[in-house]
């Protein structure tokens, strides 16, 4: 069984209290270990590495030591803006002097021996896509999907190190596994405005928007994405977009795993359907039920 | 049938077709072996095998070129036939290789140290399984073949011969250690200890070559360029510099050829300990061209050859 | 700059025609000034530098040795510089063995438009051998050096081959 | 030996900060130095001449001239000592002045510097000898590679210029990359007008071979006498018979493979004679699609083909050619826009490459030169150009100009408006780089009088919208972000090297530089020479170039060639490599490491194996010298001693120790 | 004069020595016995096994400088100092083997028209203080060449072994003036102990070989190159034979020529070797290593006792034999001439 360090995030503790959950009970169905890392701390997200790179990759530094302290080398966030944050305090660790200035702040110092991933990233490469399928009871037959990953799942490329950094797949072959007809979405990589829903609005509508206006384009039923600050703009806020745009999105927007949990046949109490705004029924109405039980 | 015995037979069996077959028989003294060049049936009966064949007779081969000879090889050796085989320096048809899975040598250095009295003074000797019983100046001491086998051997992960006509004996799982004492010590001392030790040592040497014309991938012979004067590398004046001078050509034309048999270092009459540098230098050549001159057939020597991409050499940020 | 407040030592530089010469060329065409320790010996091409010419100069009692060639791919005979990569490498990594500092040596690649990477090459060299100071002398300078390294030698300190019969 | 020395001033380039007269001074103290005296310009006639005279009244039998960089005049003091009757290997020069005086600032430093160069150079002059150059004869024959403009116009000059030509192309027909162009820039004239002539020519010259369809399989030898082979590639149609009717073409029923000449626009029936202009007009089998060659059946070109010129049994063919010179035109690639992600990766049908633009635009294209768009033929609109695509860009190893992209372009953006009067241009630039006769005016009317958009930045991405591509960038110069919508997409694609470029230079022995365009021999005083002899370089093959220049290189190698073989007998450079035979002991290492093949083995009157320097072939690297372990092959002018004599003069080795 | 020096008080000899001359001395080096110059604090070791190397440096260093020349002045004559050795030379502590080699060299560089300065200088300022073997080794045959473990010809002085200390015997008025030095003793009645000792060394040595046959023997063997094709087979024509050797007398010259400075010196040259005998056209007289056995072999045991009133260029130390890396053994190629059957 694979065992991953698991780093659940802030997010994952109220906004996308769904994603966590639902990643929690996929890995799970799926035979990969999620070993909490006991005391984690904030990764630094967002605001600590516009004000000091040192403090900022301190905050993630320490919990990387906490991940050493367990004895393990590999950990996995859902969130992609931790992932970056960790990623970017391994990834400029690797200068000593760097280092030494960060484990100054510590009092655990970090070595630096830690790959993040994603939980996305695990699940495509250390997961047989055979067993996934093997897995599946309610194949997502019927419904369209765009498939969102957000700004900085990928990029920096020589960072991230995880899949096309124009043009991932990660998501879009997990999501035509699990049966569901995966629509080409040109803007998967665009941003969404991210933490601008605070102070401006109007700019996430604009681009937000303009996410929505693209899956509507192609045809989707629904958006999946791998990011509690996309899904939030997307779906908390597409009220607010459609006010701003005159506009009438209805466009569900789901965390891959909760899509993923749902093919697996996981209970429905453990994905959170019922925390969307977009009410997903529609759309997961689309899905064909299987034939017949076997 | 004993190993000597299979080898005699197998000597025999193909004598008729050689120029001579190379192998040794004992020397000056009980203790000393020399080689012996088999032409007949009557010099089979002085063929001695044994820990104290120390010589590489793989040496000889260049010098036998266009003729065809046999020779009896360790495992050691081999890698010497081989090297030379891949170097085209001499021809595979003309060479009828006797190949001993090979118990190891002494060094006859270390039998010195460990005697009671200088070899020089030796009575008897007998061979043991694992031990020489030597009796030197009257008094009988028993040596353990582990506390004198020479360094190569100890390190030897090739015992059994790599290349041969007949493969004679048992063959061996080899057991090598993972290094040398002496040089991982050698190679830990500071820049200043080792300079000093190389300015002192040099000034022993007499530059009798005997190392050069000892080594068996040394085919220049007559004609190295420590001894010419087009060109002129090196002065006649015997200074530690000019010394030094020669073995740095020595181990830079065997960068990547040399098969360490250690003939170099046993040839030296003043006891320079000339494999600290032989073994450096394959230990780099290991290191960036995974290469192990004479390990097979068919390999070119590094240095004549290159990769337009090296994945061991850092190129030089400047 | 701090490398010519003290005297100058001895640095001997090979260097190919087409390309380093040319680029050392450059850098004074281009008058990017440089310590003036460097000698430089032009030889047609970086395959054309036996290893053996960089100890003989350091035997010699060099200071700092530096060689440069066309980068590789560049070279002007197609493959000089390939083989050159291989010795000078094999000659960098063998010289620690002999108590000789390594860093007395550098070989690298400068092409003959790069005048300002010539410039600094050379100031970071010659930086770099003044750091070292100048190189002791393999042949003992006197006879008191002489006999220091002998007594010790009569007493068994150096060599570690013979101290015990164990390797 | 009697050694002149003098010691050059260069006006105050030299004198400036080092001490020319001490310099000459203390030359005088070195060995065998009889002369020695500092002058104003040693260079210049007086220069030069006092040189001469110094040579004849001091009986000199060696100079060394301390001055310049010998990479200057190192050739010009070699004739001035052969004027005074000495070889011209008994010189040599130190480098005073770009190694010393202008880069010392202390004078006294510097001065010792020159003195120790002086004295270097002394050192290595007492062990010169001199060297006699080999004179051998020709072969009065010209191989041209490559059958684009340039090696057009470099076969057409030999030709006229009276010598045999063989031109070999690797495609079915002549005429390159230009063949393909629409019109030309910045006359806006017809490009398949303007090139068609030329083709003809060489097809109608007498002194002219054409191999198409064929390559060079191997090359040996050396300048002036080359032997060449050359693989003639299996058409399956017999070229003597075939008349170039075209009634195969019409009839062949298989037309699945991609047509390359029309950029892969448009699919190829599997006989096929390129383009009406194609030289020679003659049918090709392409193998791979040919029903008959594939699966046995049909040979329908077979029955209609009036002069049964079909082969289905036709095989490879090689020819050998000797030859004097040759001229190597093998001309550029696209680079392969797939490596920018942010393009699409070829996701978008819309998206092409300015080349497949040209076939859009050209009569003879597959659209018979009527705009339409590749995913649904309707015509587009909105025309997006972005330039720069693989040229001036690190991250994908192109960090040159490809230099006629930007011309290009503003051709196709004025064409595009000739073609739809109710289109708009829009075109993505970082620079506009337009030097050269009417170029710059030609872009100006681009932007001017069509109203193509220029827009400084580059192009983050691009995606579909509709059945529209969004284009979005930078403009810097608004310092904003734009987003345009277009029905075609168009990319300047950057020039990269011929494929197969870099094995064919292995087989010339002419070297690549890192992107694997062929080295000259002199980026400035020799543009057009490599550094093998006898092989010359015309157009794009040695790095991006319009067609002007191309033309103008393959005049340029043309005179190269012709200059060379109107010489009765050559002569070889005497400074290469050399075996002492009683040192050599045959083992061949020699042999193995030189990259130009000049050493074989032979054998001495008892047998023994030797190595032998072929002379002409010998390019004097040096990389044997280094191999072998005997130092029995030495490099003339760069001996051993010669090297270890500077060594020493620069270090003495410490003597008169005696330690016992 | 005959006196008793204890080994302490050698040691202190050696030291005080060192003082005012140049002191050889068998010291231990890494494992070997190599004659240093011997300087206060370093311990002579006499007796663990013979030098690996003779003692012949001391009146025939393996490099002299003959002269220098120097070039500095503009003038540009350049100035040629000769360089004749300087100062007087002890050797402490070699065997009687060694010192005799000298022997060997005498006649030659010392002829009635010919004298060679330098080295007519060291012989006359060198002192040799031998000591005796106690016991032969296998490699030994001093008794064969005309000599013995005990054979004072070619010391000054002569050291034998008895108790804790040397029985000295001065053979010359140089090895008397040294014996006049306080740190030896009266010997009381060592001498008789110490010449007990010395018969007892020759009794084993056993009996000589006789080489009188051999001058012509070889001679006889002169063309047949069979025969020295077997006898050189395993020889690996390096140069540890004659470089070890006391009685190899051959040098080669050499100018070193930098330029600025130059130096003429004259090194060990070795008969062994391809470049001993090649000549300036590229001939070579003695191109395979049979023909310089030949001549090496044949030098020593006849044409040497040929032009020098049959005495043999060897003495029987051994050092060629047991240094030899593929164990040639000179004494096994004179016998094979000597038994040698028509």
């Amino acid at each position: 069984m694979l065992k991953v360090a698991y780093y659940p995030g802030c997010s994952g503790q109220g906004t996308s209290l769904e994603y966590d959950t639902s990643t929690r009970a996929v890995c799970k169905a799926l035979d990969v270990e999620l070993m909490d890392i006991p005391d984690w701390s904030c990764c630094g997200s967002s605001p600590a590495h516009t004000v000091n790179h040192v403090l900022s990759a301190a905050l993630s530094a320490r919990n990387l030591a906490q991940v050493e302290a367990m004895g393990m080398t590999k950990a996995a966030t859902p969130c992609p803006s931790c992932l970056t944050n960790l990623r970017t305090a391994s990834h400029k660790m690797d200068d000593p002097e760097f280092k030494d200035k960060v484990n100054a702040l510590l009092d655990v110092p970090c070595k630096n021996s830690v790959d993040t991933q994603s939980v996305l990233q695990v699940l495509a490469e250390n997961v047989d896509p055979e067993l996934i399928k093997g897995k599946v009871v309610k194949p997502l037959t019927g419904i369209k999907i765009a498939c969102y990953y957000g700004c900085i799942m990928n990029r920096p490329p020589e960072v991230m190190r995880f899949d096309h950094h124009e043009n991932p797949m990660a998501m879009d072959n997990l999501m035509a596994l699990l049966g569901a007809e995966v629509v080409p979405f040109p803007l998967k990589v665009e941003c969404c405005g991210a933490s601008y829903g605070i102070p401006r609005g109007d700019i996430v509508a604009t681009l937000s928007g303009k996410l929505l206006d693209a899956s509507r384009d192609v045809g989707a039923d629904a958006i999946v994405t791998a990011c509690p600050l996309c899904q939030m703009n997307l779906d908390l806020r597409q009220g607010q977009i459609n006010d701003a745009l005159r506009e009438n999105f209805r466009i569900p927007v789901f965390y891959y795993t909760q899509l993923l949990g749902y093919a697996l046949g996981i209970d429905r109490a453990e994905l959170g359907f019922e925390k969307l705004c977009v009410d997903p029924r529609l759309a997961l109405g689309r899905i064909k039920q299987p034939q017949q039980a076997m | 049938m004993s190993q000597l015995d299979d080898l005699k037979t197998a000597i025999k069996s193909r004598l008729g077709d050689l120029e001579c077959v190379i192998g040794w028989e004992q020397g000056y003294d009980p203790l000393h072996a020399t080689p012996l060049f088999i032409r007949s049936e009557a010099d089979l009966d002085r063929l001695i095998i044994g820990p104290l064949a120390v010589h590489n007779l793989a040496t000889y081969l260049t010098g036998w070129k266009g003729k065809k000879v046999g020779v009896v090889v360790k495992g050691c050796d081999s890698k010497s036939v081989i090297e030379l085989l891949n170097e085209k320096l001499i021809n595979r048809d003309d060479v009828v290789i006797f190949g001993l899975c090979c118990d190891g040598v002494v060094s006859q250095r270390k039998i010195r140290a460990a005697l009671p009295a200088d070899p020089g003074f030796v009575e008897s000797v007998e061979i043991g399984a694992d031990s020489l019983k030597v009796t030197v100046a009257g008094q009988a001491a028993t040596l353990r073949l582990d506390d004198v086998r020479a360094d190569k051997c100890r390190v030897c992960d090739t015992p059994d011969a790599l290349v041969s006509d007949f493969l004679i004996g048992k063959a061996h799982t080899p057991a090598p250690a993972p290094s040398l004492k002496c040089q991982d010590e050698f190679e830990a001392k500071s820049d200043a200890e080792k300079f000093a030790f190389w300015q002192e040592t040099m000034g022993r040497c007499i530059r009798c070559y005997a190392c050069r014309n000892a080594c068996p991938m040394c085919v220049c012979r007559d004609y190295c360029i420590a001894t010419s004067r087009d060109p002129l590398w090196v002065s006649q004046e015997n200074l530690p510099s000019e010394n030094m001078m020669f073995q740095m050509i020595h181990v830079s034309h065997l960068a990547g050829r040399c098969t360490e048999c250690g003939e170099c270092e046993r040839a030296c009459p003043v006891d320079i300990p000339l494999m600290l540098l032989r073994r450096y230098m394959n230990k780099q050549v290991r290191d960036v061209f995974q290469h192990e001159a004479g390990k097979a057939l068919d390999q070119t020597p590094p240095l004549l050859t290159f990769k337009v991409e090296e994945e061991r050499i850092n190129e030089r940020g400047w | 700059m701090p490398a010519q407040d003290v005297r100058e030592l001895r640095i001997v530089g090979f260097l190919c025609n087409w390309c380093s010469y040319g680029g050392a060329d450059t850098a004074g065409v281009g008058r990017f000034t440089q310590p003036t320790d460097l000698r430089i010996i032009r030889v047609p091409c970086s395959g054309r530098i036996d290893p053996l010419f960089i100890v003989r100069a350091l035997m010699n009692g060099a200071d700092g040795v530096l060689v440069s060639g066309c980068h590789p791919r560049d070279c002007h005979y197609a493959e000089g510089n390939f083989y050159a990569r291989r010795r000078l490498e094999m000659l960098k990594r063998f010289l620690p063995i002999t108590g000789i500092d390594e860093r007395r040596f550098e070989y690298t690649w400068v092409s003959a438009s790069e005048g300002q990477r010539w410039q600094h090459v050379v100031t970071e060299f010659t930086r770099r051998i003044h750091e070292l100071g100048p190189a002791p002398s393999f042949n003992p300078k006197s006879d008191v050096d002489w006999n220091a390294l002998a007594v010790q030698a009569s007493q068994g300190q150096g060599c570690p081959c013979h101290g015990s019969i164990q390797a | 030996m009697r050694i002149g020395v003098f010691i050059c001033h260069c006006g105050s380039n030299i004198a400036g900060t080092v001490d020319c007269p001490s310099v000459a001074a203390t030359a005088l103290t070195y060995p065998d130095v009889v002369f020695s005296t500092d002058t104003m310009y040693a260079c210049s006639e007086p220069g030069q001449d006092a040189i001469i005279q110094a040579v004849k009244d001091k009986n000199l039998d060696g100079v060394v001239v301390a001055s310049c960089t010998p990479r200057m005049h190192e050739q010009t003091f070699r004739r001035a000592v052969e004027r005074a009757g000495l070889n011209r290997y008994m010189f040599e020069m130190a480098n005073i002045r770009e190694h010393v005086s202008w880069i010392g600032k202390t004078k006294d430093l510097n001065t010792g510097k020159a003195a120790e160069l002086v004295r270097m150079a002394v050192e290595k002059l007492r062990r010169n000898r001199p060297l006699m150059a080999k004179r051998f004869e020709t072969t009065k024959r010209v191989l041209v590679i490559g059958g684009g403009v340039a090696g057009i116009q470099a076969a057409l000059d030999c030709a006229d210029g009276g010598q045999e030509v063989v031109l070999v192309e690797r495609e079915q027909s002549i005429g390159g990359k230009m063949a393909k162009l629409d019109k030309t820039f910045p006359t806006v004239d017809c490009s398949s007008c303007v090139l068609g002539p030329k083709m003809v020519d060489i097809a109608q010259h007498p002194n002219i071979t054409l191999y198409t369809c064929a390559e060079v399989e191997s090359v040996g030898g050396y300048v002036g006498n080359f032997q060449v082979t050359v693989r003639r590639k299996a058409t399956h149609v017999d070229w003597t018979k075939c008349t170039g009717c075209g009634l195969c073409v019409e009839k062949c029923p298989s037309r699945k493979h991609p047509d390359p000449f029309n950029e892969n626009l448009c699919n190829a029936p599997s006989i096929n004679i390129p383009f009406p202009q194609a030289i020679p007009k003659k049918a090709a089998i392409n193998a791979s699609s040919c029903l008959m060659l594939t699966k046995g059946k049909c040979g329908l070109c077979a029955k209609v083909c009036p002069v049964k010129c079909i082969d289905f049994e036709q095989k490879d063919e090689l020819v050998n050619v000797d030859v004097g010179a040759i001229v190597v035109a093998t001309g550029y690639d696209l680079f392969d826009w797939h490596k920018y992600p942010q393009y699409g990766e070829g996701r978008y049908k819309d998206v092409i490459t300015s080349l497949q633009y040209e076939r859009l635009l050209s009569a003879s294209g597959p659209t018979g030169g009527h705009i339409k768009r590749p995913s649904d033929g309707k015509e587009p609109k909105n025309v997006v150009f972005i330039q720069c695509v693989g040229s001036r860009d690190k991250s994908v190893n192109r960090p040159y100009c490809s230099g006629f992209c930007c011309m290009y372009t503003a051709k196709q953006a004025i064409l595009t408006k000739d073609h739809i009067p109710d289109s708009q241009s829009y075109v993505f630039y970082m620079d506009i780089r337009s030097p050269g006769k009417l170029y710059d005016e030609f872009v100006r009317r681009a932007m001017e009088e069509y109203g193509a958009q220029y827009v400084r930045g580059r192009v983050a991405m691009i995606y579909p919208k509709g059945d529209k591509l969004v284009v979005r960038g930078a403009d810097t110069l608004a310092g904003t972000q734009v987003e345009v919508p277009a029905d075609l997409v168009v990319l300047a694609v950057g020039a990269e090297s011929a494929k197969g470029a870099v094995q064919l230079g292995e087989k010339l022995r002419v070297a690549p530089d890192q992107y694997g365009f062929f080295v000259e021999s002199h980026p400035k005083l020799k543009p057009v020479e490599t550094n093998t002899a006898g092989v010359f370089l015309a157009g794009a093959c040695q790095g991006p170039k319009d067609i002007p220049a191309s033309v103008g290189q393959g005049s340029a190698a043309a005179s190269k060639v012709l200059g060379l073989l109107s010489k009765a007998m050559l002569e070889s450079d005497p400074a290469v490599s050399r075996v002492n035979p009683a040192r050599c002991v045959g083992c061949g290492k020699c042999i193995q490491t030189c990259p130009f093949g000049a050493i074989k083995e032979i054998q001495d009157r008892f047998g023994n194996p030797k190595a032998e320097v072929i002379d002409t072939v010998c390019q004097g690297c040096g990389i044997c010298t280094v191999t072998c372990p005997q130092g029995a092959i030495q490099l003339e002018h760069f001996t051993d001693n010669q090297i270890l004599a500077e060594v020493n003069a620069l270090c003495p080795p410490k003597m008169f120790a005696n330690f016992e | 004069m005959e006196k008793f020096i204890t080994k302490e008080n050698l040691n202190r000899l050696a030291a005080e020595l060192a003082a005012t001359c140049r002191v050889l001395a068998p010291v231990a080096d890494c494992g070997t016995v190599t004659f240093r110059r011997f300087q206060p604090g370093m311990v002579m070791d006499l007796h663990s096994r013979m030098a690996a190397v003779s003692p012949k440096a001391a009146t025939f260093p393996q490099t002299e400088t003959l002269l220098v020349v120097k070039r500095e002045i503009p003038e540009k004559k350049p100035e040629i100092i000769e360089t004749l050795p300087e100062g007087k030379n002890v050797v402490i502590g070699c065997r009687p083997c060694g010192a005799r080699g000298k022997l060997i060299f005498d006649p030659v560089y010392e002829t009635d028209k010919i004298k060679d300065p330098y080295y007519l200088q060291r012989r006359k300022n060198t002192v040799f203080i031998s000591l005796a073997c106690d016991r032969p080794e296998t490699t030994c045959f001093c008794h064969s060449v005309g000599s013995g473990p005990a054979d004072p010809s070619g010391s000054d002085v002569l050291l034998t072994l008895v108790g804790e200390g040397y029985v000295a015997r001065s053979v010359t008025p140089e090895g008397e003036e040294i014996m006049k030095m306080a740190l030896f003793a009266d010997a009381g009645d060592k001498g008789k102990e110490a010449d007990a000792k010395n018969a007892k060394a020759r009794e084993m040595m056993g009996e000589a070989h006789d080489y009188a046959s051999a001058p012509a023997k070889l001679l006889a063997r002169f063309d047949d190159m069979d025969f020295w094709l077997a006898q050189s087979a395993k020889c690996i024509s390096c140069g540890a034979c004659t470089y070890m050797c006391p009685t190899c007398y051959c040098f080669n010259i050499t100018d070193d020529d930098l330029g600025l400075s130059s130096q003429r010196i004259r090194t060990w040259d070795n008969c062994m070797s391809h470049t001993f005998t090649l000549e300036g056209s590229g001939h070579n007289p003695r191109s395979t290593k049979a023909h310089r056995l030949k001549n090496r072999v044949g030098h020593k045991f006849s044409y040497y006792p040929d032009l020098h009133k049959g005495v043999i260029a060897c003495c029987g130390c051994g050092r060629c034999i047991k240094q030899c890396p593929a164990g040639v053994d000179i004494r096994q190629i004179v016998n094979a001439a000597q038994e040698y059957a028509e």
